[in-house]
């Protein structure tokens, strides 16, 4: 076929349906922007209900959000915001050619982002322990000023992490719409990282067995791009959740 | 075959048209961190009489926050590097989110419904439909 | 009347048998082809089998209902039985029935592109539309899903159906198909033959973008609704939990936002390809071809900014519904524009009487009736008695079922040579159209009477309004009618695909790439040659073309003796 | 078994003060409809029949733009639809202006799965049922116990959602006496098409006779909603805190209804019926500036027909009734314990198998 731009030997393999190299690379930059408007647009359901909610029962929400941990927060946000440091350097080397630095910048992240799971998990246990995930488990404001909760998931902290407990006060119906919503939108959050998780280590096992599917930086830059998408989330979950002002 | 949009790109090859230098990912790396230590740094040290203003609080934190994103977007992201067509899906799905809001004011506007008259008259709950007064 | 069929000498006729049917022949090379023309031949054989299913379910409602105290059902699977038409309908089968079908064998074709940008994402929504398809059906298998196809809550979160099941299919499904509105829009951006610049596109490829781009932005804010629902079912969250003081009128607002824009989604590419219909049988250019293809894109538009008119009565705020009402009369507008610039394009044509035209003529008409009583439901006060009635259900069948489906079948018919490289019975697609027009109005124009009386949807009885018997059992009959004019193609086209006269390139003498530049079936790589657009779309003459039949009026003036 | 067109018209009857106004807005956009439909399709039959190919006509200097048609075609439309948009949106205005409680009855509907419930202000309750007089506004103040209902009374022209959580309202005046349809209009479950009822719209002379047979069914007369109030309101021992004036522990309830309220945050609400039903229910929501969160919170202890008898009551306060001793809990309370009334169920436990709470009573 005529037309049939196929590089041949070293550089990067043109797909049969492009005509060269830009064009291809162009195409799948636009298609991850036009999937992560989507994104936008589906988290973006999940902020409205929360603006909503916070707006109608502000209190309770102020009040709710004493009980969320932020350090922990704050210390997932610098985990995070350091794997998005690390993905960018990954496109930087990758767009360099440099492999092994890719490869460890991918690695970081991928740490990273195990991190802020395991940290993550902390969190939600300590929730668990504290009767606040909002199922039928949840009991909110029944327990005395001096009742001291018993959770393995706080016991198991660094001495730095610990903040002082609070009494739970407010209505514990809007309470149980607080959680509802912080857990929908930081599980849904988490979801994303776990696929961020497969991307990142599918690419680098492509990477590591010389892939044909892997030729030039944009697989990289493609999940880079996801990558940053997920930071982005965050940023807004956090202040938004932890940092509840009066 | 390649589009129209192909003039904007004038090198081949399998270069990339833009590299983000190091010392660039290391400028927007420091400036997210300040960020992140601003919004905490916000949340719990601003004087008494700001502290305690819900709106002004909500929007610094919300501004940083954007700031922060901006960064990420313009920078790590590529949209300031991007082509024009990348730029149009970046700000496009920003934009659109917006649009959700429109629910809001569905909310804010139900305490306008036109409901006059229930100050007129003390009590409605006196029963009114009696035989004495049929009309 | 064969001559309708031109074997145009001056198109290209491929050197050899090879096209992309006959590649190869084994069942992997199918299930696992990255052709964009063999994925909409998945589609195809996909979204008939989901119709077939949805045609079921209202076959059994519209016997049901003939008798005012029911007859068959009890109440609870006469519910189970109309969502499962809404949910097939909707979902598996009019958002993905022209875009995944017609729209995956066309878009690269009509603007001179080997493939789809993402070939192997292409198959990965198809993957996903049928688990999605699968899981909805494993749903109803496992006892049904009662809760209607808008699932509004609370009736959804405390419904002790399959529902959640239901849901994620639902959730999968829209996945599939915001990955193909990706494809579309990097291939339309991207892909394009030298030449082919925007206003050379085809309008079909016009539309199509319009709906890829309420795709991507409405239906991810469906999926999250859904998944909510999800989450207060299966694991007790309650964020539209009226009990924890969370609003269920705002579940109405996140489902209108996308399900809304669906319904264009439903109707643009019908739009599109009724643009190439009725020019192509026209014989001549299309009329404004600027005024339609940004009107499909002021409707992708406004039509996000009118959710609220499903929501008049829904306790949302009177000045919300006013803002509502007024955009949704403006929107009536563009839709006015393509219908009217449709009209003056038979002006000085030279019009065939083909099945697709006739199919196309039959969409102008039911539309017409559709999106104008649409006005009824716009204006905010007619739609105080209206709403929840069989007045809607009238007007949405009259879009979907006589816009959609129409235009689909249409594309259809008019595409069916260049898919399968045959043609099939012009006579019997003529009366299969007809058939479809009568049945259809049959059927649904009484709904419209009932609704205005008063009988709300999704009512099994009504021993209280015996009198609304009459005009159901008028809709039965339609709809008997209608079953059989869906039958016909069915049967005639499935005929036609083994049996049927082989066709040239060209066998309508129709302009566009697909068409001029392409075999009938087009070869895996779509062209033999690298193409090059120098002329603008719809290149008809329509002098020359009446032309060539003048002597079969002169012979008909003289057989019917008119003067 | 009715022959439709041939026994029965094609329109609804009209029996309320709104009908006519609405037929004639429906009867012009369907003319409109008719005016547009034949018009275009006039024009496509012209066309594909002068057209059709072969025939000889001139189809030379085919034209493919016309800016000035298309500005006519675009204009036209927009102004009608303009037009018509103002039409309707001052006739749903008027029809969602409630009217002056001075001259309406006004009646409580609640809607649960699968019956209507009715109550009117003298106390007495229907099902499935509800009789009003000719000639006077009637205004329906409504509430879900559990999913979205539509009370829908297809000869008044008159729709609206019944929401659970929040009162909705709809007013219409009957005009015709007779027997009408309510219907609901919003799938709501199983037994949807059964949600149906009798309006009937009876003369001052009727009525007053069903009033003095109580309402049909009743013997006695039935406690007054606001007397049922009263007793709800010493039941739970509301004058404790709640006294004719202002004190330290709790603002007087006298004359709130309709009242501005200021909060401790500062923003103002009107004291209608949902604020005072929040406030019961979640009194911490909205607390009035200058005093503590002290107010128990009675969302789960109390059902929605007592919030309403509480509300009416509320309205009747004055200083010097408002200001009682403390009495003996009233136990029986007619009518509001024939009401199992879930609506929070929440504090129960889950939300989904609870609210399947259809009691063998309420069957029809």
């Amino acid at each position: 076929m005529s037309g049939h731009a196929h590089a041949q030997g070293d550089g990067p393999e043109v797909y049969f349906q492009y005509e060269d190299i830009d064009q291809q690379q162009e195409s799948y930059v636009v298609g991850m922007w036009a999937f992560l408007m989507t994104e936008v647009m589906f988290f973006g359901a999940l902020f409205l209900i929360y603006t909503l909610y916070r707006w109608k029962f502000h209190d309770t929400f102020f009040l709710a959000h004493e009980q969320l941990n932020w350090k922990m927060g704050g210390l997932n946000t610098a985990v995070l915001l350091f794997s998005s440091v690390m993905v960018a350097f990954a496109v930087h080397f990758a767009q360099k050619g440099k492999k092994t630095a890719q490869l460890i910048c991918l690695g970081m992240t991928l740490m990273c982002a195990f991190g802020f799971l395991v940290i993550k998990s902390f969190e939600y246990g300590a929730k668990g322990d504290h009767k606040l995930y909002p199922n039928y488990t949840f009991e909110y404001g029944a327990h005395d000023k001096d009742h001291k909760v018993e959770s393995w998931w706080d016991d198991n902290l660094p001495a730095f992490m610990h903040i002082e407990k609070k009494e739970q006060h407010g209505d514990p119906k809007n309470a149980k719409l607080f959680y509802s919503i912080y857990f929908t939108m930081t599980g849904l959050h988490g979801l994303h990282v776990v696929i961020g998780i497969i991307a990142i280590t599918s690419l680098m096992v492509l990477i590591i067995i010389k892939s044909p599917l892997i030729t030039d930086y944009v697989p990289t830059e493609l999940v880079g791009l996801y990558w940053h998408f997920v930071d982005l989330v965050w940023i807004f979950l956090y202040p938004l959740f932890y940092l509840i002002p009066r | 075959m390649a589009g129209h949009d192909h003039s904007e790109l004038t090198k081949g090859g399998a270069h990339p048209h833009h590299v983000l230098p190091q010392g660039m990912i290391f400028l927007i790396a420091g400036g997210l961190f300040a960020g992140m230590a601003a919004t905490i740094g916000a949340a719990f040290m601003i004087p008494e009489p700001l502290h305690s203003n819900t709106f002004f609080m909500q929007s610094l934190a919300l501004a940083i926050a954007i700031f922060k994103a901006c960064l990420v977007v313009y920078f790590y992201m590529g949209v300031k590097f991007g082509t024009r067509l990348v730029k149009i899906f970046a700000y496009g799905g920003f934009i659109w989110f917006f649009t959700l809001f429109i629910m809001m004011a569905d909310y804010t506007s139900r305490p306008m419904e036109p409901v006059p008259g229930w100050e007129t008259v003390p009590s409605s709950a006196l029963p009114r439909n009696t035989v004495e007064d049929p009309e | 009347m064969s001559a309708t069929l031109i074997d145009n000498a001056t198109a290209e006729q491929p050197r050899n048998d090879r096209n992309y049917l006959n590649a190869d022949h084994t069942l992997k090379s199918w299930l696992l082809t990255v052709d964009h023309k063999r994925i909409g031949i998945l589609y195809l054989i996909a979204v008939t089998i989901f119709f077939f299913i949805g045609a079921v379910a209202a076959a059994m409602i519209r016997y049901e209902l003939t008798s005012p105290h029911g007859i068959l059902l009890s109440s609870e699977v006469y519910n189970k039985t109309f969502s499962a038409h809404g949910i097939y309908m909707v979902f598996q089968f009019l958002v993905v029935a022209i875009p995944a079908v017609l729209g995956n064998f066309l878009i690269p074709l009509m603007i001179g592109a080997r493939d789809m940008a993402f070939p192997r994402l292409n198959l990965l929504s198809w993957y996903m539309f049928m688990t999605g398809g699968l899981l909805i059906t494993l749903s109803f298998i496992l006892g049904g899903v009662d809760a209607g196809w808008t699932f509004y809550v609370p009736l959804s979160t405390l419904s002790e159906t399959q529902i959640s099941l239901c849901l994620v299919g639902i959730f999968i499904t829209g996945f599939s198909s915001i990955f193909t509105a990706v494809n579309f829009i990097a291939t339309i951006h991207k892909m394009r033959a030298p030449g082919m610049t925007w206003y050379r596109l085809p309008l079909y490829i016009w539309s199509h973008y319009s709906t890829a781009i309420v795709i991507l932005l409405g239906t991810p804010v469906v999926a999250i609704t859904l998944f909510l629902v999800v989450v207060e079912r299966g694991f007790g969250f309650g964020i539209f939990s009226p009990e924890l003081g969370g609003d269920p009128v705002l579940f109405q607002h996140l489902f209108w936002f996308y399900s809304h824009p669906a319904v264009y989604i439903m109707i643009l590419p019908a739009f599109g390809v009724i643009s190439e219909i009725i020019t192509c049988f026209s014989r001549r250019p299309i009329f404004g071809y600027r005024f339609i293809a940004y009107s499909s894109v002021a409707i992708a538009f406004l039509g996000f900014l009118v959710w609220g008119h499903h929501m008049f009565l829904s306790s949302q705020s009177v000045l919300q519904g006013l803002i509502f009402s007024i955009i949704t009369w403006i929107l009536a507008v563009p839709s006015a524009i393509k219908v009217f610039n449709w009209t003056t394009t038979m002006y000085k044509g030279s019009i065939h009487f083909s099945t697709p035209m006739l199919y196309a003529l039959g969409f102008m008409g039911l539309f017409l009736i559709g999106g104008l009583t649409g006005l009824h439901l716009a204006s905010i006060d007619t739609d105080v008695h209206l709403t929840g009635t069989y007045f809607i259900v009238a007007h949405f069948h009259y879009v979907m079922v006589g816009g959609t489906i129409m235009g689909y079948l249409g594309g259809i018919h008019f595409w069916f040579p260049k898919m399968f490289g045959r043609t099939y019975s012009e006579m019997w697609g003529r009366i299969s159209a007809m058939i479809v027009f009568v049945g259809f109005n049959l059927t649904f124009f009484p709904q419209f009477i009932v609704g205005y009386l008063g009988m709300p949807r999704r009512y099994h009885y009504y021993y209280f309004a015996p009198e609304w018997q009459f005009y159901h059992i008028l809709s039965t009959a339609g709809s008997t009618v209608l079953g059989i004019g869906f039958l016909l193609p069915g049967i005639y086209l499935t005929y036609a695909i083994f049996k049927g006269k082989k066709a040239g390139p060209n066998p309508w003498g129709a302009k566009g790439l697909e068409w001029e530049q392409a075999g009938s079936p087009p070869i895996t790589e779509n062209f033999e040659k690298p193409v090059l657009v120098l002329e603008d779309p719809y290149n008809y003459n329509p002098e020359e073309d009446s032309k060539m039949y003048e002597h079969e009026v002169e012979s008909a003036d003289m057989l019917g003796g008119r003067k | 078994m009715g022959w439709g067109p041939f026994q029965y018209g094609v329109q609804p009857e009209a029996a309320s003060a709104h009908a006519p106004y609405y037929d004639a807005l429906f009867i012009t956009i369907t003319l409109l409809l008719l005016l547009f439909t034949v018009g275009t399709v006039a024009a496509i039959i012209f066309f594909v029949t002068k057209y059709r190919r072969g025939t000889k006509v001139d189809r030379k200097n085919v034209i493919t733009h016309h800016t000035g048609l298309e500005l006519i075609w675009m204009g036209v439309p927009l102004v009608l639809a303009l037009g018509m948009f103002a039409w309707s949106a001052r006739n749903f205005i008027s029809v969602r202006t409630m009217p002056d409680p001075a001259e309406s009855t006004e009646i409580f509907c609640i809607g649960k799965k699968w019956m209507w419930h009715f109550q009117h202000m003298n106390g007495v309750r229907e099902n499935n049922e509800l009789t009003v007089v000719v000639g006077q506004p009637v205004k329906i103040t409504m509430i879900s116990q559990d999913v979205i209902h539509a009370l829908y009374l297809p000869e008044m022209r008159a729709q609206y959602h019944v929401v659970p959580g929040r009162y909705t309202d709809l007013q219409f005046t009957p005009t015709k006496p007779g027997k009408y349809k309510i219907l609901c209009a919003m799938h709501c479950g199983t037994q949807h098409s059964e949600m149906v009822g009798q309006l009937y719209v009876l003369t001052p002379t009727e009525y007053a006779e069903w009033l003095e047979k109580g309402g049909n069914r009743y013997k006695t007369k039935p406690t007054t909603v606001a007397e049922a109030g009263k007793q709800i309101w010493q039941e739970k021992q509301c004058a404790n805190c709640h006294t004719g004036v202002d004190n330290p522990r709790a603002p007087s309830l006298a004359g709130i209804f309709g009242k501005e309220r200021v909060f401790t945050d500062g923003t103002k609400r009107k004291a209608d019926r949902d604020y005072i039903r929040e406030s019961i229910k979640m009194p911490h929501n909205m607390i009035t500036k200058g005093y503590e969160n002290t107010m128990p919170v009675y969302g789960g202890t109390i059902t929605e027909p007592q919030v309403l008898a509480l509300i009416e009551y509320i309205k009747t306060l004055t200083p010097s009734t408002g200001d009682f001793e403390r009495q003996d809990i009233v136990n029986s309370i007619p009518g509001t314990n024939r009401d199992n009334s879930n609506v929070d169920v929440a504090n129960q436990g889950q939300s989904a198998g609870n609210a399947q709470f259809r009691s063998a009573e309420d069957k029809r």
